[in-house]
């Protein structure tokens, strides 16, 4: 028999508001196997704690009962104390009266009823629980880190510099990701390329970095410590090792007219390129849709021209498979699609265009060699436009664009308008918002430099419809403050595209069975105190596939992903779940039914010898479990039809009693 | 293909040259128009307002009378089309509304099956542009048409679907499989105004000339329109481009023109 | 009447026997009743010779036999299978109960099995005797006699017998048949026609009339756990005795739910039911849903096969949506 | 807000199935309007007035009758506001008032001319007419 | 005589990842939902075995949910997918048995969805507490 302690939480006024504690501890003393019960103020401090210790000792307990917020919570800290005073950690169970109580219901009788309810299974459960160990696994000290943009490298440097080898799959031919499309970077207009390109280079030159260019994680197995990772090289027929960077096959290639998509498509490159000088790796990349040679068999160009011999057209994708101890996701952002917004035009005329070509038109490295020239007619735009939140803070049912702010777009639409007129102070620049959002250290006074310095319009009201009329835009806007509908005719619209996580980041979700939020964002082990782990043991966020993120926001979280892992890679082993299955050898049939569910092969099979009542043996096939690798899932258990199958911590038995504590 | 066809009163009235071209058209396109029976006025405009039930049962009666013939409904009148559509939108998704204009309704329950097509659609999803274009004998030969959408065509989108509402081709892309240049210009899903016609005639004069004066700057000799009650505001409004129905140049087109006329 | 006669049967178990290829037979004897027919293991020549039996009342399944008598035989063991026998004998190598090498398998060709309780129902009680020819000879001790057409008197699970192809033998006497289209699934689906208080009526009568003598798992080809769950304490469902109507169903459903997916549809346990409970019925109500909600499905076709429920595919259909298109 | 208005704001949510609430301040329905320099209260501000109730300047403003029901606002509002439903729940409840009728059956003579279609007569009496 | 309103017993099983997460979710956020709801964590919702679901009804529970990650999205990566198969089975069995079909679900509810916890629990102790009390599965014995 156990001799189980209840501890009753208040939390304050949390679960003391709704639930009468006092009634709910004296309830729960009369459960079998209570030997203690009391309540007080905040279990989870130092002093609450204490009582607990206190109690164990004292009352010699072999299991208690905390009832108060969620497991998920405070279940680690309970079992912390718990061990601290000699019991075992899993002899620990919550009943969470907080969460799912206290703050679901506003009636103390009904609330107080529900809580001592809910004790009451966690003392069932408790009277079952065994004392547990968890197992230990190795860790594999080599972090992979997906993407290659600001996030993917800053984490990759931060883990690289401690010490550890890490990899950097890209699935672009090169590292930089959107901060090496920018041109300048608010609130302080340093140069992207400037503070980007020295970390590009830093990662190409880390002796502990790999970079898997061109390439894509195709499947991901294992477990905290221990993923088995396929990565896809996809072909570029260019050899690596051998191709020098120099870009004469880029300037022979008869294939002209292939979009650039570094550009966003507003000039061309040939169908073998370097995506822009400081490309990391440099290496050529040929477009097998463009490439003659590749669709035809005719041409073989830039093999002639190529003095290192590096073109090989009949290179194919390459498998190649790592094991790590951690994985960093830094898939990034791209703008949406603005084809559901055609009220602006952006299909209709080549001089609407969205933020990031943009900065394009104003990159020196750009289309137009960083002058702002119109991308219908070359001509100098004398009135600007810029619209704020295109597609950004809409409602789900107005069918197109998403409901959070992108939150980067107030910041970058005012750094454009200040630096049009910075450089072009002929030009009117207007600027429709429907609230400026500066949050962040120098973002208002970077804001207001705009309007008071710079002469920027800011008009409070939003765009309904830019119409293209000969060379012209007319938009259509309301001014809200004047409450005036205006016209102005323009010659250049830029839209504020709202952002979105890459569309890779949903399949590559599956595969690490990280969860993801509504919009396709990956969501964090919990929104303030574990901001940079997705709730996947092992797996680390970096950057804006976890949420719309500036850059210095975005290296920051990228530092924090890295000393995670560091973390996580300084030990040499990982305590595991002990909650795991086991197998009955008594009991099991060896009928593979548990190894064809499981989802990580931790169930083989053996043939055991049992000495039988009449002495004679017996050779029978057996499930048998390794606690490593098995996760805790339980699928096994319920294929089991003998029951031989059970989970520790979870077990049949202990289930049933909740249940039938609950049903009392 | 058999499919029930509403023509709608000003069909059999004032535009009666939209009906007789689209029938013929459809009949030398292998789509055979059975014209609903008995049927009413669709009610002119659609009233967004959820405790209006009465004024919505014509249109009711209408798709019933389809789904009881087993066939999608084809209309022409882009007002007509605009406001069956929105009923059957009105049943489909607001219970409570259904509900209580099948108490209305004697027969069985009706709860938003019938498909509706648009003329356009039915050339486009249906028959196919390119079919279209096979059947042509008298291309516009290059002729610079606008098309003009107004707002019923299009909007509400969620309801409607039949395009982009803010860059629409579906007209254009008929014209080209005509022969003709289609004129692309801003205005032509601006509104008419012809809905305030009779209550304030200056203000649907400015929206027209604001619609045909977009065109005519674009270049389009002609403008091409499925709505008559657009095509009277227009012209009424002094438009100097002709005004045609989109079946009376799909006609001309098909050859059918004169024989239709004849009728 | 079956086509092949008991005595070929007999000379090859014999001959086996004495060739020393199997050291034991498993085939049926004659019980206490000659319409009492149990499954026997022999291996004296003699014993075959007086006591085998091969006739209209020879349902018994040996798949199951196989799990136990393989583990204690030193040679090979020769078993006689049915065609609906060899799904069982396939189901059990997919799950590894026993060794295959320790087997060798005949397959018999079966013209259907008599049930006893329906010639009962024509001659009453006080068989006295018998005799299996072209019709079936029945004597009573009250001095009656009936000739009675086997057909008249299959037993259901032959009425709608769902194959007489062998899936798995090492020899073949006789010909072999064919996969047949079986009305199998119609009394389920006329219960699911009915609505949902007849359907409880008629289960509750049913179920009610259950005492728990365990027949039915202890015969059932699927139920070869070396320990079942309703004898285990610690399974939380223990119980020897049903308590009431509801532990009676709980054990039914458990236990369907227990083979559903690897339940052949051998219809063992309606045979063996002292109380006549339907029970393939709730076997052919998983079978007939697995059937149409994952595609067809036969357990033991094929050894090795994936059950349907340690399998699934990213668009199976929700539970919410399995009633669709179902009133009530 | 009096109960007066809190019932008037009540019957215009229940009829238009518009949530004023949802509004974010935009003003691109307002941006957007065709008829915006007709109208004395614009789209935004139905929209702002029912919200907080201020609805009687609406069932007294001309501005009821120069929407053209074009579904401009409605198409484009981010937010899935639909103003032209607001404005046509206000427009029936002036319209719907005992006498309030703004077209009646003498009026239309006046105003019809031999190609006018039918469509233009019954849609203005479905509008401004109860 | 005085009738004492009656409340259903609903038992919840939710999947520590997904479902008692937005169950949590629910609590942060004060969405309201009945008492009569009880939840019990499991790892994931392929850890339910039908013997808890008939064990519930048994000992007197008016309804019994399941809670799991959405499809695709299981912590396990495909225990969900198995749950889905199992329960299809077993309610389309209870069905078949002539117990009420209201008394059982399955739903999946993401770590976010707090909301849909709550108004899922709404809808189903509603449909349930319509149908009253399980008399067709409880066991009388255990009834209190």
């Amino acid at each position: 028999m156990q001799r189980i302690g209840v501890f009753v939480c208040w939390c304050g006024s949390n679960i003391a508001g709704t639930v009468d504690v006092e009634a709910v501890s004296e309830a729960l003393k009369r459960e079998p196997g209570v030997v203690f019960s009391t309540n007080y103020q905040y279990m989870c401090s130092q002093a609450g704690q204490d009582i607990i210790k206190d109690a164990i000792k004292e009352h010699r307990l072999t299991g208690i009962v905390v009832c108060s917020c969620s497991p998920r919570m405070h279940e680690a800290t309970f079992r912390k104390t718990a061990a601290a005073a000699g019991l075992n950690p899993y002899m620990v169970e919550i009943a969470n009266i907080r969460e799912q109580c206290s703050w679901v219901h506003k009636e103390m009788p009904i609330g107080t009823e529900k809580a001592i309810i809910l004790g009451k299974a966690a003392v069932a459960k408790v009277n079952l629980n065994t004392p547990l160990t968890p197992g230990e696994s190795p860790v594999t000290k080599r972090a992979l880190v997906i993407g290659g943009g600001i996030a993917g490298i800053q984490t990759a440097l931060d883990i690289a510099d401690a010490g550890f080898e890490v990899d950097i799959v890209e699935k672009k031919p090169t590292i930089g990701g959107k901060m090496a499309q920018l041109d300048k970077t608010f609130p302080t207009l340093d140069c992207a390329a400037c503070i980007l390109t020295p970390k590009m280079v830093d990662v190409a030159q880390h002796e502990k970095i790999r970079i898997f260019s061109y390439s894509e994680v195709s499947e991901v197995k294992g477990f905290v410590g221990n993923f088995d990772v396929t990565i896809k090289k996809n072909a570029r027929y260019v050899k690596e090792d051998l191709c020098t960077g120099c870009g004469l096959c880029t300037e022979k290639c008869p294939m002209k007219k292939c979009a650039n998509e570094f550009n966003l498509g507003m000039d061309t490159r040939r169908a073998i390129y370097i995506p822009f000088a400081q490309a990391v790796p440099k290496v050529a990349t040929i477009d097998p849709d463009n490439c003659n040679m590749l669709k035809n068999g005719k041409c073989g160009v830039c093999a002639k021209v190529c003095t290192a011999g590096a073109i090989d057209y009949t290179q194919k994708d390459e498998y190649i498979e790592e094991k790590y101890g951690a994985i960093v996701v830094a898939t990034g952002f791209n703008p949406i699609s603005m084809d559901k917004f055609d009220e602006f035009a952006y299909n209709q005329s080549k001089d609407v265009i969205t933020s990031l070509e943009f900065e394009r038109l104003t990159n020196a490295a750009g289309p137009t060699a960083g002058k702002l020239l119109r991308p219908s007619d070359g001509k100098h735009p004398e009135t600007i436009v810029f619209v704020q939140c295109v597609g950004s803070r809409c409602d789900a049912c107005a069918e197109k664009g998403k409901e959070y702010c992108s939150k980067i777009c107030c910041m970058y639409t005012a750094k454009h308008a200040m630096l049009t007129r910075d450089k072009y102070p002929d030009t009117d620049v207007y600027v429709f918002y429907i609230d400026v959002r500066t949050p962040g250290k120098n973002f208002d006074e970077f804001y207001r430099r705009a309007v008071e310095e710079y002469g920027v319009h800011y008009i409070k009201g939003m765009v309904g419809k830019v119409s293209p009329e000969g060379d012209k835009l007319i938009v259509q806007a309301s001014d809200l403050l004047a409450d005036k509908q205006l016209k102005i005719e323009a010659d250049l619209v830029v839209l504020a595209a709202a952002i979105e996580p890459d569309k890779s980041a949903r399949s590559l979700a599956t595969m690490l069975t990280a969860s993801m939020d509504t919009n396709d964002f990956f969501t964090e082990a919990h929104p303030k105190l574990r901001p940079v782990e997705s709730p996947t043991a092992g797996v680390f966020l970096s950057g804006a596939c976890q949420g719309p993120k500036d850059i210095p926001e975005t290296v920051s979280q990228a530092g924090a992903a890295a000393a995670k892992v560091i973390g996580l890679l300084a030990k040499d082993k990982l305590v595991g779940n002990p909650c795991v299955a086991h197998s009955n050898e008594m009991m099991c049939n060896g009928c593979s039914s548990c190894e064809r569910v499981c989802p990580y092969g931790a169930i083989t099979y053996e043939a055991k010898e049992f000495r039988m009542p009449d002495r004679t043996t017996l050779v029978r096939r057996i499930a048998v479990v390794n606690p490593a690798v098995c996760q805790g899932c339980g699928c096994c258990t319920v294929v089991c039809p003998s029951g031989a199958m059970d989970l520790k911590g979870f077990a049949n038995e202990q289930i049933m009693a909740e249940v039938d504590a609950i049903c009392k | 293909m058999k499919f029930s066809y509403f023509p709608g009163c000003t069909l059999k009235n004032k535009a009666k040259i939209l009906d007789v071209y689209a029938r013929k058209c459809a009949e030398v396109l292998g789509a055979e128009l059975e014209e609903i029976e008995n049927w009413q006025c669709c009610g002119g405009v659609f009233t967004t307002a959820k405790d209006e039930v009465a004024t919505k049962l014509s249109s009711v009666r209408i798709l019933k009378e389809a789904l009881r013939k087993e066939t999608d409904l084809v209309t022409v009148c882009s007002a007509c089309h605009n406001v069956v559509k929105q009923t059957n939108y009105a049943i489909q998704t607001d219970k409570e509304f259904a509900g209580k204009v099948n108490r209305y309704m004697a027969e069985d329950e009706y709860n938003g099956e019938t498909k509706i097509y648009h003329y356009l659609e039915l050339l486009r999803d249906v028959i196919g542009f390119d079919k279209v274009k096979e059947k042509v004998v008298n291309s516009l030969n290059g002729k610079k048409v606008a098309a003009y959408y107004g707002c019923l065509l299009l909007r509400p989108n969620s309801v409607m679907r039949m395009d982009d509402p803010e860059n629409p081709s579906i007209i254009e892309d008929l014209i080209r499989a005509i022969g003709g240049e289609a004129i692309v210009y801003p205005a032509r899903n601006e509104c008419c105004g012809g809905y305030v016609r009779l209550e304030s005639p200056e203000l649907a004069n400015k929206k027209s000339n604001n619609v045909f004066n977009s065109a005519m700057n674009a270049g389009a000799e002609v403008i091409v329109t499925a709505c008559p009650l657009c095509k009277y505001n227009l012209e009424k409004s002094g438009c100097e481009i002709p005004v045609v129905y989109i079946t009376e140049l799909l006609a001309d087109a098909l050859g059918v023109k004169e024989d239709a006329d004849e009728q | 009447m079956q086509k092949i006669s008991r005595d070929i049967l007999v000379e090859k178990a014999i001959s086996m026997l004495e060739n020393g290829d199997v050291c034991s037979v498993l085939g049926w004897r004659k019980g206490e009743f000659d319409y009492d027919i149990t499954p026997a293991v022999f291996t004296d020549k003699d014993d075959i010779k007086n006591n085998f039996v091969w006739n209209d009342f020879c349902g018994a399944n040996f798949s199951k036999y196989l799990v136990q008598k393989t583990r204690k035989a030193e040679g090979k063991i020769l078993v006689f299978l049915k065609p609906c026998d060899t799904y069982s004998f396939n189901q059990l190598l997919t799950e590894h109960r026993f060794d295959r090498e320790k087997v060798y398998a005949i397959g018999i060709p079966c013209e259907g099995m008599v049930d006893i309780n329906k010639i009962k129902e024509i001659t009453g009680d006080g068989i006295s005797s018998i005799d299996c020819g072209d019709k079936i000879t029945v004597n009573t001790i009250y001095g009656d006699k009936f000739d009675i057409d086997a057909t008249n008197v299959l037993s259901e699970r032959c009425i709608n017998c769902k194959s007489k192809k062998h899936v798995a033998y090492d020899e073949l006497i006789g010909d072999e048949g064919e996969v047949l289209e079986s009305n199998r699934f119609d009394e389920v689906t006329k219960l699911e026609q009915m609505t949902p208080d007849e359907r409880f009526a008629f289960w509750q009568n049913e179920l009610s009339k259950c005492i728990r003598c365990n027949a039915c798992r202890d015969i059932c080809p699927a139920c070869t756990c070396e320990k079942c769950v309703f004898d285990n304490p610690k399974s939380g469902v223990e119980n020897k005795a049903a308590a009431n109507s509801f532990e009676e169903k709980m054990f039914h459903i458990i236990r369907a739910f227990h083979v559903a997916g690897r339940c052949t549809d051998c219809g063992e346990c309606s045979r063996v039911c002292p109380q006549h409970i339907p029970l393939h019925l709730l076997n052919r109500k998983f079978i007939k849903d697995i059937d149409g909600f994952y595609g067809e499905y036969q357990a033991g076709d094929e050894v090795g096969s994936r059950a349907p429920l340690v399998n699934y595919t990213t668009e199976d259909i929700e539970a919410a949506d399995i009633f669709e298109g179902r009133d009530n | 807000m009096s109960s007066n208005k809190k019932n008037l704001q009540e019957e215009l949510i229940r009829i238009s199935g518009v949530n004023p609430r949802k509004c974010m301040r935009c003003g691109k329905c307002s941006g957007t309007c065709p008829a915006y320099d007709e109208m004395e209260y614009h789209p935004h501000q139905f929209v702002y007035m029912v919200e907080t109730g201020d609805i009687e300047p609406l069932l007294e403003s001309e501005s009821l009758y120069k929407c053209l029901i074009c579904f401009a606002c409605v198409e484009r509002c981010p937010r899935g506001v639909e103003p032209a439903k607001l404005v046509e729940a206000v427009r029936l409840a002036a319209i719907r008032k005992q006498g309030n009728n703004r077209l009646t059956a003498n009026d239309i003579p006046a105003l019809l001319d031999e190609d006018m279609p039918q469509q233009a007569i019954v849609s203005a009496f479905r509008k401004y007419t109860k | 005589m005085q009738v004492k309103e009656y409340k259903p017993l609903i038992v919840a099983f939710c999947c520590n990842w997904c479902s008692y997460a937005g169950a949590d979710l629910a609590g942060n956020n004060r969405l309201n939902y009945p008492a009569d709801v009880k939840i019990i964590r499991v790892p994931c919702s392929c850890r339910v075995n039908p013997m808890f679901i008939l064990r519930a009804f048994q000992r007197g529970a008016d309804g019994v949910i399941l809670c799991g990650c959405h499809p695709g999205d299981c912590h396990y990566t495909s225990g969900n997918y198995y749950t889905r198969r199992r329960m299809a089975l077993l309610f389309s069995m209870l069905d078949y048995l002539g117990i009420e079909r209201e008394r059982t679900r399955v739903e999946w509810v993401s770590a976010a969805e707090g909301a849909k916890f709550a108004a899922t629990m709404n809808d189903f102790a509603e449909k349930v507490a319509a149908l009253g009390e399980n008399k067709r599965l409880e066991d009388l014995r255990c009834k209190k």
